[in-house]
């Protein structure tokens, strides 16, 4: 071992994180329950550093709200060297993880408001951290309509938590899929934009909230913007390539701003003149 | 702070001694027509060979160093941490920290402002503790520009040829072959206290006669002073320049990986063949001109032209990092990434292109 | 369970499962990781089913493409091994001529003759066209390079055995020549192909003070206009310039300017 | 008697580098028919060089073959100097002779106790051994690895190296490093004095058939890199410049090797060829080498060109290090290597593992390549191995079983150390009008 200095490396050094279990729940996805060696203390919106020693490291959203703290729930969807490898372990094994990075929500924003949740495809996996919460103190926040959209059925993420909080009296859920590829499918058919024009709501209270694939974010914005909504009123929670989390990489940018540093979560007018965000 | 007076043999005796305690790196010839830094070895033969133009003020030339010497501090490869199992089936992670005493001599002002620059960033935020431990442990001795290093040289106009901050010792050329040994922090101090150079009094009117022997314009100047270049490119999103300057970008990187203010890096794990379970991970140097640098998983790439790469680059030396530290350009014009090209895409006709046209009164409109 | 792994040759100098021999230092440890159960050019073993096979070598004979399409009828996963096995190499060259003139310009006109008529010895000489492996078969994975690089032939190993996809970044060799600090061939006035030339050899003939030939293929997405451009203005022919690309990536480039 | 009644084919001969098969037929006890061939595909090699500038040449033709590959860049690089009278300095021809020896090194230390030694202990390959003989295989691996690392130092890298161009060095190689390669090599002495003792203590097939022995020689030394071509027939010399009469190439159909033949119906070439022509010029190590595994000279038995393999590997670890002591001693001094194209013809050879090696390059008057010719040793051995194999045979068959006639021939084979990929690599286009 090398002698210590007095600079601290712990930011870039991952904590042993072990897999409780792990389910298929997509073709591409699989779902992690892990255990925490100390609390994370995150805020719904934020993201951890993954990784499997010795195959790489990945930014991978906080799925569950802020509760119990020792466990942590992650979405990964198979698509390139570590989330392959990932979705090859199986509970028992250990992970590496860093973290919380991030900025998240601020759930004091959301106190007294109705909330508009637009999400696309594993889009929901992020979001859930903030529903979670939304949907558990409906006397704090106001009424949440989500909108949850994916490509097929078989795409479907949390199905059973959508059917859980659509029985809630101040949640309503809207679930599409793009096409319904034969599948036997009981929501509706089409994009997430489709519903937004009929959403009954009392605007100058209501925000929103999106995440989703890049092409995404313009198309909703647009139909929100219809309806009245306003930048400050709209949160965007944006992906972008990342390396370290704590903005020296480099790969994250946005203009100038960083995305691991100022986001993923940002008020819409924070970043509507930054020509790269939506790009 | 004292300064002295020392010839080119003191010199080189001083820094074989230091070369005894520490590991001492200074610019020496690779190749035909560059320089490198590199560690003087016991066996290695000290040379201080100059480039056949090279003029005679200056002791340890620079001139064409491909790799800059901030490199020394954030290697292009460098490891994070190992890792080996431990007894609970998970991992034991052992950072990698390098607390090795170094001492680098013949830094350029440009590349003395760059290292400036980067511990800044480095400090900032979350602080780097690879970077900053090794920085904690390197001594700079500086050297005075009389002459431009090469034909792609833009200091002065980068406003980077009179930077001095964070070099220990200063050193400048005099007219009689001697050096002006000046030390500007107690470190430089102690490492010439023993030295045996003479003594030496006036020391700002002798660097100050030197400089002016300067010659003027020194090296390339923008077309605008730096202001305004600078808020040239802080205002242009979509410009024809953009394309202008990329019809034969290879998009290569070899532009950020010279540049001595380019930071960006790259993760990279690694299993060990002889200890099973055990590994690391290191980071390399990267860079924001190559394709995949913005793309994330599903194959979206948020820079997806070299257009756009190249406007990043050239926003983030002249534009966002200045307005994120307020030292002023985080190009320092040293004229690496210009000469390094294969295809002369430099960023200093760049940088001018874009003055130009922001100053031509119909640009904005259309 | 280890792995299992197998080597082959096709026409080829042999130079990469020779690479693959010097990692004489490391290679009781490989054996660690693995199982190697055949390799013809060290090992006299076969193996009817494998997990990994890596092939070397282009494909030029029908009886060559038939031995290629059972080996990857025995394996799960294909690695192509070197740069024969994944353009045609410098072999492929010859494709610019007919096979049988190639015969004829070789061998002169009695061996050509007898391969056009005595059908025993057909097969032998068969000579079609130089194919790269992926023309005949699907190749799940190439270790590009004339030879190809130990190094990354390892992290293959490594990245599988922990369930990971390896993955070389589409990078030119420039990115690693300026990593590792080398001077840029231009600057002393050879050229080098470098710039559209896919990395992962880390420069290294740049390092031994030589230049890139493009012995790992052409890059994805090479600007080939504009260093076709640069070649120019350094003073090279067009013929000279052919000349050049046709050395390592002669169907590539082929295509890519089709 | 049935059992004395089959056919052998061995399709793809293992540990061998390239593509042979052997088919022998039995009847009764008595050889009815027997073939050696050539089934490497071929790769038509003249368009590699045509139109060709003079420096690529010694570059690309390494690509013929990866286990010759200094050989093939060492004799086109004396060939087309040759051909443009271009002068090489001492000091480039030293590291020559360096990299020249470090790859027979590799090569012998291969062949040897990778690739033979496994039949005379009765195992399929190497892989066995590490388990019985691991002491044996660890040494093996190291003295290999250590002869990679002396060819890298020294060449750029241990395949295809790209420091040695016309004339010289590229890149001169690192003091530092040679001095390390020099104290490995220096320390490695007890292991190879070792591995002689396990090739000694095996049991070689005792059968004898004279032939003619073709190597180069060379006055003042042992011939590895320079001489002229020597025969042990009529014990006289013959300039490389006019190695055809030496090689008389020829076809047969069941090879896509060429064959050859000089004073009579077939030579040999390779460590055996060399250690009986030049004994004399051995290091004094390599000579007693030699006693201790009982090659006497002239030696007629092919079983023993591993032994003379051995011996060869004893002279090139002493006569490296010898100049390496010479290089660190006087140090490297960098030196023009420029050139101008231009029209001529050249040939040149260099002793290689396997055998004597012949390029020759034609050029034009804008120095493009015209024509080009190799002659590789196996191609020069083929014939001579598919004939010691009819003499040895009948008395096989007569006197082992069927799988014992089959490892047998096998091993005559690899005894030769035959390289297949290079023997179809031919460079024959003459485009001389
Ligand atoms: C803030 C944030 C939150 C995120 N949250 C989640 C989350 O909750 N769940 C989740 O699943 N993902 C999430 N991601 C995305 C996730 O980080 C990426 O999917 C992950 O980085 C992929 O890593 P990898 O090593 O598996 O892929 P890499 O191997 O790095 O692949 C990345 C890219 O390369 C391509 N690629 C991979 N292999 C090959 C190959 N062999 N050949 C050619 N191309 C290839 C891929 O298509 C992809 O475009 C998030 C990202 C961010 C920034
Ligand atoms: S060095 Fe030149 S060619 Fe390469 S990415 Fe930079 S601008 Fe483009
Ligand atoms: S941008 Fe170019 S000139 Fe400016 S500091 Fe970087 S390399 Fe030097
Ligand atoms: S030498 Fe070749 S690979 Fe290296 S930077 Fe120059 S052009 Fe690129």
């Amino acid at each position: 071992m090398q002698p210590m200095t007095e600079f601290d490396p712990a930011p870039l050094i991952p904590r042993n994180a072990r897999i409780l279990d792990s389910r298929r729940v997509t073709a591409k996805e699989r779902h992690f329950r892990l255990a925490l060696e100390a609390p994370l203390g995150h805020r719904p919106g934020q993201f951890v550093m993954l990784s499997l020693p010795g195959v790489g490291e990945a930014p991978i959203s906080i799925s569950c709200g802020p509760g119990d703290e020792r466990e942590v729930e992650l979405v990964i969807r198979a698509c390139g060297s570590l989330t392959h490898a990932l979705h090859q372990r199986q509970a028992g094994d250990v992970v590496g993880l860093r973290g919380p990075f991030g900025n998240g929500f601020d759930l004091q924003d959301f106190e007294q408001r109705d909330t508009v949740i637009v999400a696309g495809g594993l889009g929901l996996a992020p979001l859930r951290s903030l529903i979670e919460p939304l949907a558990a103190r409906p006397r704090r926040y106001g009424h949440v309509t989500l909108i949850s959209g994916c490509r097929t059925p078989a795409d479907e993420l949390y199905r059973d938590k959508l059917r859980a909080w659509a029985q809630l009296p101040h949640v309503d859920v809207i679930r599409l899929v793009n096409d319904t590829a034969h599948q036997p499918w009981d929501g509706e058919v089409g994009l997430v934009t489709a519903p937004i024009p009929r959403l009954d709501l009392e605007i100058p209270n209501t925000l929103a909230v999106l995440c989703g694939p890049p092409v995404m974010y313009k198309f909703v914005i647009m139909a929100l913007a219809a309806r009245g909504m306003q930048n400050e009123q709209i949160y965007v929670d944006l992906e972008r390539r990342m390396r370290c989390g704590i903005g020296k990489c480099g790969h994250c940018q946005i203009n100038q701003v960083y995305c691991c540093r100022s986001g993923p979560v940002f008020r819409f007018d924070e970043v509507a003149t930054l020509p790269e965000a939506l790009t | 702070m004292t300064s002295f007076l020392a010839n080119e043999q003191a010199l080189e005796d001083w820094l074989r001694r230091q070369a005894e305690r520490h590991e001492v790196y200074w610019p020496q010839r690779m190749g035909k027509a560059s320089y490198a830094f590199q560690r003087l070895r016991r066996r290695s033969p000290l040379r201080l060979d100059r480039l056949d133009d090279a003029p005679a003020s200056k002791p340890f030339r620079a001139s064409a160093c491909v790799v800059p010497p901030g490199r020394l501090l954030a290697p292009m490869q460098e490891l994070l941490y190992r890792f080996e199992p431990d007894d609970d089936g998970g991992y034991r992670f052992i950072p990698c920290l390098d607390p090795t005493e170094r001492l680098i001599a013949g830094i350029r002002p440009c590349d003395l402002k760059a290292i400036h620059l980067m511990d800044a960033v480095n400090a900032e935020g979350v602080p780097d503790a690879h970077y900053l431990t090794r920085r904690a442990h390197t001594t700079l001795i500086a050297s005075n520009c009389l002459q431009p290093c090469d034909a792609h040289c833009f200091c002065e106009a980068a406003g980077s040829l009179d930077w001095r901050e964070g070099a220990d010792v200063f050193l400048t050329p005099q007219a009689d072959g001697q050096q002006l040994v000046e030390c500007l922090t107690p470190r430089g101090e102690a490492l010439c206290a023993d030295a045996g150079f003479s003594p030496c009094d006036a020391p700002e009117e002798r660097r100050q006669s030197a400089e002016a022997h300067r010659p003027q314009p020194f090296g390339r100047q923008f077309d605008a002073p730096l202001v305004k270049v600078m808020a040239a490119v802080d205002e242009t999103w979509d410009s024809p320049v953009w394309d202008k300057h990329v019809e034969r970008c290879f998009s290569c990187g070899t532009c950020n990986l010279v540049c001595p203010t380019c930071y960006c890096f790259d993760m990279r794990d690694d299993l060990d063949i002889e200890h099973p379970g055990c590994g690391s991970r290191s980071r390399c140097a990267d860079g924001c001109m190559l394709p995949e640098f913005a793309e994330v998983a599903g194959g979206h790439n948020f820079r997806a032209t070299p257009a756009a790469r190249q406007r990043h680059r050239v926003k983030r030396k002249l534009a966002y990092l200045p307005t994120q530290f307020a030292d002023g350009s985080f190009c320092v014009g040293c004229g690496r990434c210009g000469h390094q090209c294969t295809v002369d895409i430099d960023i200093f006709d760049i940088a001018n292109d874009l003055a130009a046209a922001s100053e031509a009164p119909h640009a904005a409109d259309d | 369970m280890k792995p299992k792994i197998a080597f082959f040759d096709m026409a080829s100098c042999e130079g990469c499962q020779l690479a693959i021999l010097d990692c004489e230092d490391i290679f009781l440890h490989i054996l660690d990781l693995v199982e190697i159960v055949e390799f013809r050019e060290a090992l006299s073993e076969t193996a009817p089913r494998f997990d990994i096979a890596f092939v070397e070598g282009s494909i030029h004979r029908e009886m060559d493409a038939e031995r290629l399409r059972s080996i990857r009828a025995r394996c799960d996963w294909l690695v192509s091994l070197g740069a024969c096995a994944y353009n045609g190499n410098v072999q492929a060259r010859s494709n610019a001529l007919a096979p049988g003139e190639n015969m004829l310009r070789v061998y002169g006109p009695e061996a050509y003759h007898r391969t056009q008529t005595d059908p025993h010895y057909w097969p032998l000489w068969a000579h079609s066209r130089v194919r790269p492996l992926s023309q005949v078969v699907a190749v799940d994975y190439h270790l590009r390079g004339c030879p190809v690089d130990r190094e990354e032939f390892l992290q293959l190993l490594k990245r599988r055995i922990a369930g990971a996809l390896p993955r070389v970044a589409a990078q030119a060799v420039c990115v690693e020549c300026k990593r590792a600090g080398n001077e840029c061939v231009f600057e002393h006035g050879d050229t080098c192909l470098g710039p559209v030339t896919w990395a992962g050899c880390n420069a290294v003939c740049i390092g031994g003070g030589y230049r890139c030939d493009g012995c790992r293929g052409l890059l994805p997405g090479a600007n080939l206009a504009a260093h076709r451009e640069l070649l120019r203005e350094h003073g090279l022919s067009e013929a000279e310039i052919d000349n050049r690309y046709r050395l390592f990536c002669a169907e590539e480039v082929a295509e890519a300017t089709a | 008697m049935n059992d004395k009644t089959y056919t052998i084919e061995v399709d793809h001969v293992t540990r061998v580098e390239g593509h042979g098969s052997i088919r022998v037929s039995a009847r009764d006890g008595r050889v009815e028919d027997l073939t050696l061939s050539i089934t490497e595909a071929n790769r038509f090699f003249e368009s590699f060089t045509e139109g060709m500038s003079p420096h690529e040449i010694p570059w690309i033709v390494g690509r013929i073959c990866g286990i010759c590959c200094v050989g093939h860049q060492l004799a086109a690089s004396k060939a087309v100097e040759a051909a443009l009278g271009l002068t090489v300095s001492a000091q480039s021809r030293r590291l020559r002779k360096l990299l020249n020896e470090s790859q027979i090194l590799q090569s012998h230390i291969l062949h040897v106790y990778f690739l033979a030694v496994p039949d005379y202990v009765g195992v399929p390959s190497v892989l066995p051994l590490i388990k019985t003989h691991p002491e044996v295989v660890k040494r093996a691996l190291a003295l290999k690895h250590l002869a990679n690392e002396f060819t890298r130092v020294i060449g750029g890298r241990a395949l295809h190296p790209m420091a040695n161009t016309l004339r010289g060095w590229r890149k001169l190689p690192d003091l530092e490093a040679l001095e390390g390669i020099r104290e490995n090599l220096f320390t490695a002495l007890p292991d190879l004095d070792a591995s002689v003792g396990i090739v000694a203590d095996l049991a070689v097939p005792a059968f004898e058939r004279e032939t003619e022995y073709v190597s180069l020689t060379h006055p003042d030394e042992y011939a590895l890199y320079d001489g002229e071509i020597y025969s042990s027939d009529t014990r006289e010399t013959v300039p490389v410049a006019d190695y055809r009469r030496v090689t008389n190439e020829f076809t047969v159909p069941h090879s896509t090797a060429k064959y050859a033949r000089w004073h009579r119906e077939s030579y040999m070439v390779g460590a055996l060829a060399r250690v009986n022509n030049n004994y004399s010029q051995l290091h004094p190590k390599a000579q007693e080498a030699a006693e201790r595994l009982g090659l006497r000279v002239p030696c007629f038995n092919p079983y023993m060109n591993n032994a003379a393999q051995v011996v060869e590997i004893v002279h090139c670890a002493h006569n490296s290090l010898a100049m390496l002591e010479a290089v660190l001693d006087e140090g490297l001094v960098e030196e023009d290597i420029g050139y101008t194209p231009g029209p001529g013809t050249g040939a040149g050879a260099v002793e290689v593992p396997r055998g004597v090696l012949f390029h020759e390059y034609r050029f034009d008057d804008e120095g493009r390549c015209r024509g080009a010719d190799a002659v590789i040793p196996t191609s020069q051995n083929i014939n001579n191995i598919e004939r010691d194999m009819k003499a040895f045979a009948p008395r096989m068959v007569a006197e082992m079983t069927r799988d014992e006639v089959t490892l047998h021939l096998e091993m005559l084979l690899r005894a030769y150390d035959p390289c297949i990929s290079c023997s179809v690599h031919l460079l024959d286009v003459e485009f001389i009008p």
